[in-house]
């Protein structure tokens, strides 16, 4: 490939974009299957009750490139992690590629080895895709929308709906620290971090926790929205009230700096390999003690408690003692000075 | 209104235009520093200042700080020796 | 994070809450005959909400939320004019992210971004004026919004585009001070009010005496205060001692960042750059004179309202506030956000009818998302 | 919904994000469940021997509505097809949108309605979904990828690589409807037609073929690149030569119009609704009867052989009785005017 | 469509070919000893192989690719400058598609947009015009490429902009004459050849004259042909009979739109806007003299030579053909396409070394596409 | 080069600018007819012209047209005549 920006040629069905799709993409993927589908079959799926996990999500990240990751990684975790939250085992990815006229070709490779690097990490295969090419500004660079097949085995059964009170709920690690590095990295508000985006996949962490605690009523991705919008999504879809202790939210110092000097609120921070787990009660230690055991639970935590109050009310005990609602969020959270 | 937060300067950037780098919670931000370089500008360097707007808007005194956490420690004090007192008088009053 | 953690103790605020209650005790205020005490500045109201303080403090405490949130008293025919300044295909139009959302009659600021305004977020008027740098096919403009806290950095910024010979950029001044609202709420016979908290902030840049006409001619207390929550505990405390002595005066509990005599550089930049207004418009509280800031005739380039020919230099609409909005008020204490008959309903957060329920820092959107709002929903 | 417009709150993770979704997307689509993962399964799929059929493409069609269609049917159809040409039922779609800020609602309502409108004319569900806002200049207007589960029953093949010497190839319909109707649309050349694409599900037509000619050796949807660019993939992976017969192409004049305005040539305009099929000569004429039962196939024709020339060559003897190599596109095709 | 199918009808090729074989056996010519006729234009070459007449004539005729497409002559300091143009922010370079892909030293054009530069593909001048009313703010320069044909599209468009005052409208031009280089051929002394087929759509605007000395100097005949396949043996025919017979005259094969005299206002048109340069550089020819146009002082201010000083005007630059091009010797008839080194490896139409890979009308890419390439792999 | 088809001109656009639109197989085009309209700009409409980026260049001539496709129908019934001749002879020869 001499080129070293993709052009409108790369995306126009002929010899170019055959190139590109071959020496950029299928060279690192290398799919079973040259058609346009690929086609699958694994034992799991035959057995009896089990059922097929589906999901998809599109990643446009800005910048592309960012401490702790890319727009690749993000888009395998992000898939990946949405087939884990619901019991699956992460089986198959796609993976469609929305590029930019002008992208660099080097970006683009790069991008692919971190995709590759992480699926095989998940133990995924990515088994079909897709490039498009767009104009300049039509897209930002490069956005991927990866969609996610992997089986649940008979009998797992996670949904918000079964959250009831007296369960806990539980983070695997620190908050926000990808919603802050990303602003960061981002460079409008001329911060600049040590912060690292927490970007992982979390499929070997779930089967882990569902291991030790096989009553997990749910889980789920807090990417956009956080924590605060998870929290409100089970609350209301469960009929339950939550209690989250402010002392016990893990957050890095850097985080809260970049939140006080932004007013922000971490809680509406996005994250990329954060988990909030319902568990019962009894099976929370060994919950967080299966997640300690790898590196993407090092700093699980118990964070809050589910309760008889008003149905899908989540409220914060703050470290000093009061109570304050915490809702979901409003729009997009805008840094503010006032 | 007017989100401020502590920041400490830690070195001067652009002397020109009176800007200089803080830091808060490990979080840098280049900030002008007018309002609080009233000598040499290097004097700055490792004081404490409230940020504001991308402002170094004024030199935290740490003195008056201290003194108003001594103030509040004070009142802590003050009712534990008031519990203090009160769980001598229960205890005087269960004696009796 | 030194200065600040040191202030959020709850092992300190447990003390100073039973003070407080000892005190409002001795005054004899009760939930049904509270000690009424405004909050200023709308940093104060997200502070209180945000660490529940309301809930903490005693019932004989009542706390009204002053009209201190630049952006809820920012009248709608400005956000009009804002929105007509960033629709100009030469203009980019740089603001603080709390004026994103802000209503105007037709649109906000988000909704004109969307619609393709060339609008950028920015934390800095330091960063408008890089961008001003960088585009010098472009005219910058900066919305400058906000009280004598704020005021110093755009005058700051404007001293520092004329250092620098900058053609195209200028400033849309809808700078405001706090002492004139405050006046004319005293002034309002509806208005009961016991003592102030004054914010800190404002007076880190003016000093403490200009509150003085409080005490002297009006004989409330106030106390500028810290926005750390054992900040406006502590300042609570010393008002409602205050009131408890039958002292009025003004007192500085922030004086590790509060000079009583506020910072000479930046009264000089605001001086150098800015002059008074006879008259500006303020959401919910009408006309209030001299209460606003304009641009010299000295630094006149950098005046978006001179260079665009907007605004109260040009021809002044006044936008009538919509209908059923009880925002005025609220701000004067005469109601509580959830009385309003639009809260909740025709005014939420996401689609806010008056000023109040815009900010985070306004006193509806306060109750609404930190608690109020719920309160206010029928029992499911 | 009191929004008109798109603004990036609508992608902020919060309330108004959950609205959008909820009001414009979930309502019409109607997923099983409200978590992030649709749980699926179907009967065929467990019996042995069948096979998951898995697919992915982005769609970014300008101008986004066009006579015809619009980038939802495209989005749909596209994917049905890309399962179908494989010998897949097509069960379940995916759908992931990225939206410009400043994108009208109403505009992403009806996309929604041609979505759902085509998805129940296939027969397939959307089952699962994201959106993402980007910042205005950074998308144009909606970007569109769907992901595609199907099954493979038992027993069928359906491949390139099958093709040999005495096959037949043929198309269901018009050739290059979709690529000119869209350069007309798009007004860059200040064309006015009354071409419409050819944008259309192809699931039951290939159910059809298959009944009819159970031996097809393989189909392939002729999107970007053309019908040339099918063929010659087929050739090359088949080892095979092709000849096609330019008397025999199915073009309209409008078609035949545009390709003479703008220099270009019709065998690489895109189709979104034609398929090229590779059957045994013997079962060519059942094939093409069984198309002609469907509206979809209506101009169903034989237009070339497969023969043991040159591997992966494919030519074509002109209507004027020579011969020429059709090769893969180079780029993309550049309208010209010499 | 009418005026093109009839002229596509095979079943009357069969009579045409039956012809062409026939005086090609009186006059002798074999595949070892052939006629040599030039079809001067791309749009010929171009059509010679979409249809595969090349297959389909007898052996014993050659044709040989000449210089008439204006993408492939174009000399790589040219698409410098169109590069250099496009890439001022101001500017919005408008071209035909033809151009895109033409490499120049550093990029081409298509390389160009993608890095950033607003260049967008039209139709015709008077898109290029439109695109310049609607962006008073940008500089439109659209570049002017073409032989005679197309010249008088520019010429009118800049009289166009001339009247109605624009002056945000500008040509690049870079238009070329047909009569300069096939003289130049004939006085090479490699050259063989034995007749001509001439460009129709040239001699539309031209007339069939300004060929005259072809056959008066040269004593070589030539017939302006159509562009279908017909008009394209019919015109071989001639070609053939007039050599078989040992005439040399200038034919008009194509009289349904070439008037002998051209077209009166087309002419006036060129000769109102452009005039001659004393030379210009062809790739793969070097410089001829009088064989460029350049636009006229009169319309000074609608040239990007002299408004961005830039080309010809100013300090040009000559700029080497890549190594191993053998593009001089294929369009002189010297070599085949597939006998240049370079065809089919460093050479393809993706990544074109020469320029007669860049244009489908390009000898070499007409080969590589249509068959010629094929024929140069190593068999399989 | 010079990539030119035949159009019918079937309105008047835009007499000013000397536009028209041009009609190629169904496809509307609006060119510019300075070339052909050497009359009152309303006597092209019906005309047939080669159209050239966006310009009817020159009026098709229908009687020339009609006299090339002659000549060429004329050269297929030569040979047909000749064929026939052939096969006259051959039949000829046979019958020798
Ligand atoms: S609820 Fe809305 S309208 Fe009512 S007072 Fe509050 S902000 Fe104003
Ligand atoms: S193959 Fe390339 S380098 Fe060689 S003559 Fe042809 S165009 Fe020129
Ligand atoms: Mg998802
Ligand atoms: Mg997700
Ligand atoms: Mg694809
Ligand atoms: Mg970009
Ligand atoms: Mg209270
Ligand atoms: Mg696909
Ligand atoms: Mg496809
Ligand atoms: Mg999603
Ligand atoms: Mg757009
Ligand atoms: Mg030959």
């Amino acid at each position: 490939m001499r080129d070293q920006f993709v052009t409108l040629a790369h995306g126009g069905g002929g010899k170019a974009m055959r190139e590109l799709i071959e020496e950029v993409f299928t060279s690192v993927f290398e799919p079973d299957l040259m058609e346009d589908q690929a086609r699958l079959m694994d034992d799991a799926l035959q057995e009896q009750g089990a059922r097929l996990a589906f999901t998809t999500d599109s990643f446009v990240v800005d910048p592309v490139e960012f401490p702790g990751g890319d727009i690749g990684k993000i888009a395998v975790c992000g898939t990946v992690n949405d087939l884990a939250v619901g019991g699956a085992r992460p089986l198959w990815l796609s993976a469609a590629f929305i590029i930019e006229e002008g992208t660099e070709i080097a970006l683009l490779r790069r991008i692919v080895a971190s995709m590759k690097a992480e699926a095989d990490k998940a133990g995924v295969r990515i088994v079909t895709g897709d490039t498009k090419v767009v104009g300049r500004g039509s897209a930002d660079k490069v956005f991927i929308t990866t969609a996610g097949v992997g089986v649940i085995p008979a009998g797992r059964k996670l949904e918000a709906g079964l959250t009831h009170a007296g369960d806990v709920i539980l983070v695997n690690g620190f908050l926000g620290d990808h919603g802050a590095a990303i602003m960061a990295a981002r460079g409008d508000m001329a911060l600049s971090t040590d912060l690292v985006s927490d970007c992982a996949g979390l499929g070997h962490l779930m089967e882990a926790v569902l291991a030790a605690a096989p009553d997990t009523r749910a889980a789920r991705d807090a990417t956009r929205g956080g924590v605060a919008s998870v929290l409100n999504e089970i609350a209301d879809t469960a009929g339950v009230s939550i209690e989250v202790e402010e002392t016990d939210l893990p957050l890095r110092a850097e985080v809260r700096g970049v939140c006080e000097i932004l007013g922000l609120d971490p809680l509406y921070l996005a994250n990329e390999g954060t988990l909030v787990l319902v568990v019962p009660a009894d099976q929370a230690d060994a919950a967080i003690a299966a997640m300690k055991t790898l590196p993407e639970g090092a700093n699980a935590k118990k964070i809050g408690t589910v309760g008889t109050g008003q149905a899908g009310r989540v409220t914060m005990r703050t470290l000093f003692g009061g109570a304050r609602i915490v809702d979901m969020l409003v729009g997009e959270q805008l840094p503010r000075i006032c | 209104m007017c989100l401020g937060i502590p920041g400490q300067i830690i070195e001067i950037t652009d002397e020109a235009r009176m800007m200089a780098m803080a830091e808060v919670s490990g979080v840098k931000r280049e900030v002008n520093v007018s309002c609080i370089a009233t000598g040499p500008i290097g004097d700055v360097v490792g004081k404490w200042a409230l940020i504001h707007v991308g402002f170094a808007m004024s030199e935290i005194d740490e003195d008056e700080a201290a003194k108003t956490l001594e103030a509040l420690r004070g009142l802590g004090e003050a009712e534990e020796t008031l519990e203090a007192m009160a769980a001598g008088d229960a205890a005087l009053e269960g004696r009796a | 994070m030194k200065y600040a953690e040191e202030f959020r103790d709850p092992i300190a605020a447990r003390a100073v809450l039973d003070k407080i209650q000892q005190v409002v005790d001795q005054i004899g205020a009760t939930a049904e005959k509270p000690v009424h005490i405004m909050e200023i500045c709308g940093g104060h109201t997200h502070a209180i909400f945000r660490y529940g303080l309301d809930k903490l403090t005693p019932a004989g405490i009542e706390f009204i939320h002053g009209p201190g949130c630049p952006v809820c008293v920012l009248p709608m025919s400005r956000v009009d004019e804002c929105v007509e300044l960033a629709e100009r295909p030469e203009v980019i139009f740089t603001t603080f992210g709390d004026a994103m959302r802000v209503p105007g009659t037709r649109k906000s600021l988000l909704q004109a971004k969307a619609e393709g305004a060339d609008i950028r977020m920015v934390y800095s008027p330091l960063d408008a004026l890089e961008i001003a740098r960088r585009n010098p096919d472009r005219e910058v403009v900066f919305f400058g919004l906000g009280f004598e806290t704020t005021t110093p950095s755009t005058a700051l910024s404007i001293q520092q585009a004329a250092r620098e010979g900058l053609e195209n950029f200028t400033v849309f001044c809808n700078h405001i001070t706090v002492p004139p609202p405050i006046k004319a709420l005293l002034d309002d016979p509806h208005m009961v009010l016991d003592g102030f908290v004054g914010p800190g902030h404002v007076s880190m840049v003016i000093g403490i005496h200009p509150y003085d006409f409080i005490a002297e001619d009006y004989g409330k207390p106030l106390v500028v205060a810290g926005f750390e929550p054992l900040d406006l505990l502590q300042s609570v405390l010393m008002v409602l001692e205050q009131i408890r002595d039958g002292r009025a005066e003004i007192e500085n509990q922030y004086s590790r960042v509060v000079p009583d005599d506020g910072n000479p550089v930046s009264i000089a930049a605001i001086a150098d750059v800015y002059e008074e207004r006879p008259t500006f418009e303020w959401r919910g509280l009408g006309e209030i004179d001299a209460s606003g800031l304009r641009i010299r005739d000295t630094y006149a380039a950098f005046d978006a309202e001179v260079k665009f020919g907007i605004g109260y230099g040009a021809d002044r609409r006044i936008v009538a506030e919509p209908e059923g909005c009880s925002c005025g008020a609220v701000m004067t204490g005469r109601m509580k956000p959830v009385q309003c008959e639009q809260f909740g309903k025709g005014c939420t957060p996401e689609m806010p009818l008056g000023a109040l329920m815009v900010s985070s820092e306004g006193a509806c959107a306060a109750y609404y998302q930190y608690g109020g709002a719920r309160a206010a929903e029928p029992a499911e």
